[in-house]
């Protein structure tokens, strides 16, 4: 817009006036169709009654005049310049029976009822924002108690909830996942390790049952864990080639010795 | 067996509520009293009969009620489906001390809500068509953040656009009970100026000549406009 | 309250020339009214005659309307030098709202709980024990607030543990004379109550194995509900 100023410089300054007055104006619409409603009241009859063909033409004359001083009109003004010099020529020549599409009459009669229902539309807004509002005539309670909304979680659990939890915890503990009972076990890393501190002295065959560990041999339980451990160990220092077993006979004592080149 | 524990449940629970009687209505009234009276906001019958005691009947109280408020500085007010207290309207200027800015509307927001008012459910593209300018996003998230519309069902129409309809908080702002009580709306019916009409020659019949869908599409319309 | 009342009113009678007359004594009670209503604070009298038409007499209103509200569901009260409006107090529980939901009670509250009812009276250490696992606080505390449990007597071992037992309210729910008849593993077993199996993996094989331990256990519930 600015540049259009700079145009109409050597305009007089009433011309200029006259011009900002019609930029002021043009802005203050709301488009073609607020223009158009705006013009249509100069008419100073019911809208019903208006002059669609009046109407066109104070519009185009409006446009004329904006283009004589050089304002640049928005596009859709423009359009709707074009399409009521169309209406203008639809109503004043005579209908073509040829010209398929809308007479010009009923385009005519079409804004007209745009121009109505705009203006209807005005009128109710208004009346609705003069109603008596909420906060400004009549109010609401000052002090609103709010509603406590209190969530209560009530937890049930009936008896055979309650036998059945027992249930599963003492099944449970019956069979829980098998281990060994280690009281009454010797293991044979257990043999191992008491032999090989043992076997440096049995430079003479001795029956493995002297390696027994003290008190193993009164439970029969225990006796039996120990002499198998035992058992199972000499064999192992056999085969790691530290000792020497015999036995002169079946079910006769097993006998058990350092070997001869185990020296160190 | 779980099936057995939660049916031991209900019975328990069952036999209980139905063995109040429902209060005497005079006492029905007070409570009603009471609950609308603390409520800033509307509410509804639905949450009036879940807050009483079983059988009750708060419809009835609140038809008492509302005698017992007529011509009081306070008045039992409808809005929409829910009740409300609010002070009577001829005693506002007591209340300056109590009046709440609201903010000032543009032109182009207060002619918005109207048409979303009157025509409601109504899509953007009807404002627009409406009003012969383009509706700023703007104005209608004013509108919308203010809570006087909402988004109405999508219209059965190609596109499926959104619509936009006025919500109770603007029934209550406007002390209108419904929006049939919209100041001027039967005239503007009678006068056709609701009608959705399409400009002529634009080839495609408007939504609502052909389309199978329309009722659906304008049911809310028509209900609240019907009668 | 009522002398009081007078005594503001004073300030209110104090002369003051006033080219209107003041509004007739029904106006003045709904305008009293609707300030007290629409008022975030409580209102003096002093503000009310500030508000009011010149010449009202805001005591004499707010007697009149202390009266009116006299066994309504809204009553009007005195707050310091101040008048309010609130609902009356018989009918506070209808600003609550109540939404009870029902949960069932966890795997882990239940089982704490039978080892409670079982074993009582058990402490901590021995519920862990038992279990298996360590017995969370929360497990503990949401028994003890739903008075399923309660402290039972310190043990006389050492650190003086503090036992659980379960209290009335826990007969009551489950329909129990007396913990000692809670079904012992044998009953269960016969009941059927075993034959749930876990899934594997979960430690707890079928109930056909082990006999001996379940005697064991009867024993030594019956052991520790004797003293």
């Amino acid at each position: 817009m600015n540049d259009e100023f700079e145009n109409v410089e050597t305009l007089s300054v009433s011309e200029r006036l006259a011009a900002e007055a019609l930029i002021v104006d043009v802005d203050g619409f709301e488009g073609p169709l607020d223009l158009l409603l705006s013009l249509s009241r100069t008419q100073k009859v019911d809208l019903r009654k208006i002059s669609v063909l009046n109407l066109a033409q104070q519009y185009l004359a409006f446009v004329e005049k904006a283009k004589a001083l050089r304002l640049e009109l928005a596009a859709d003004y423009l359009v709707m310049a074009a399409w009521l010099a169309y209406l203008k020529s639809r109503l004043l020549l005579p209908p073509d029976p040829e010209e398929e599409g809308p007479s010009g009459e009923e385009l005519a009669a079409h804004l007209a009822f745009q121009l109505e229902r705009l203006q209807a539309m005005r009128d109710v807004a208004a009346r609705l924002m003069a109603r008596d509002r909420l906060g400004r005539d009549f109010f609401a309670r000052g002090v609103p108690e709010t509603v406590e909304r209190v969530r209560k979680v009530r937890y049930t659990a009936t008896l055979l909830d309650l036998m059945q939890g027992y249930a599963r915890i003492r099944t449970r503990d019956e069979f829980r996942p098998f281990v060994m009972d280690r009281d009454s076990v010797y293991t044979m890393e257990e043999a191992l390790d008491r032999m090989k501190g043992l076997i440096g002295f049995a430079g003479t065959w001795t029956d493995i049952s002297s390696y027994l560990p003290d008190g193993w041999d009164s439970d029969p339980v225990k006796w039996r864990s120990a002499t198998a451990a035992t058992f199972a160990a000499s064999l192992e220092l056999v085969k790691e080639g530290r000792a020497e077993l015999r036995q002169s006979e079946t079910f006769a004592p097993i006998e058990l010795r350092r070997r001869k080149d185990d020296d160190d | 067996m779980t099936d057995e524990t939660e049916d031991h449940g209900d019975e328990a629970d069952t036999p209980r509520e139905s063995l109040f009687e429902a209060p005497p209505m005079g006492e029905q009234e007070r409570m009603v009293e009471a609950v609308l009276f603390a409520s800033a906001e509307p509410v509804t019958v639905r949450e009036l009969t879940d807050r009483m005691p079983h059988g009750s009947d708060p419809a009835e109280a609140l038809a008492h009620l509302r005698k017992r408020y007529e011509g009081r500085g306070v008045h039992l007010v409808r809005v929409g489906d829910a009740w409300a207290m609010r002070t009577a309207p001829d005693l506002g200027f007591l209340m300056q001390k109590e009046t709440v800015e609201t903010r000032k509307l543009s032109r182009a927001a207060i002619e918005t809500l109207a048409i979303i008012a009157y025509h409601q459910p109504v899509t953007r593209a009807e404002i627009e068509e409406i009003r012969g300018v383009s509706v700023s996003r703007g104005t209608v998230d004013q509108l919308l953040e203010m809570e006087w519309i909402r988004f109405g069902r999508r219209k059965m129409t190609p596109g499926r656009p959104v619509t936009f309809v006025v919500t109770e908080d603007f029934l209550d702002h406007f002390g209108l009970e419904n929006a049939r009580d919209l100041p001027g709306l039967k005239e503007l019916r009678a006068a056709g100026l609701l009608e959705n009409r399409p400009p002529p020659g634009a080839g495609t019949p408007g939504p609502e000549s052909d389309d199978d869908d329309e009722d659906d599409a304008t049911e809310g319309q028509s209900e609240l406009f019907e009668d």
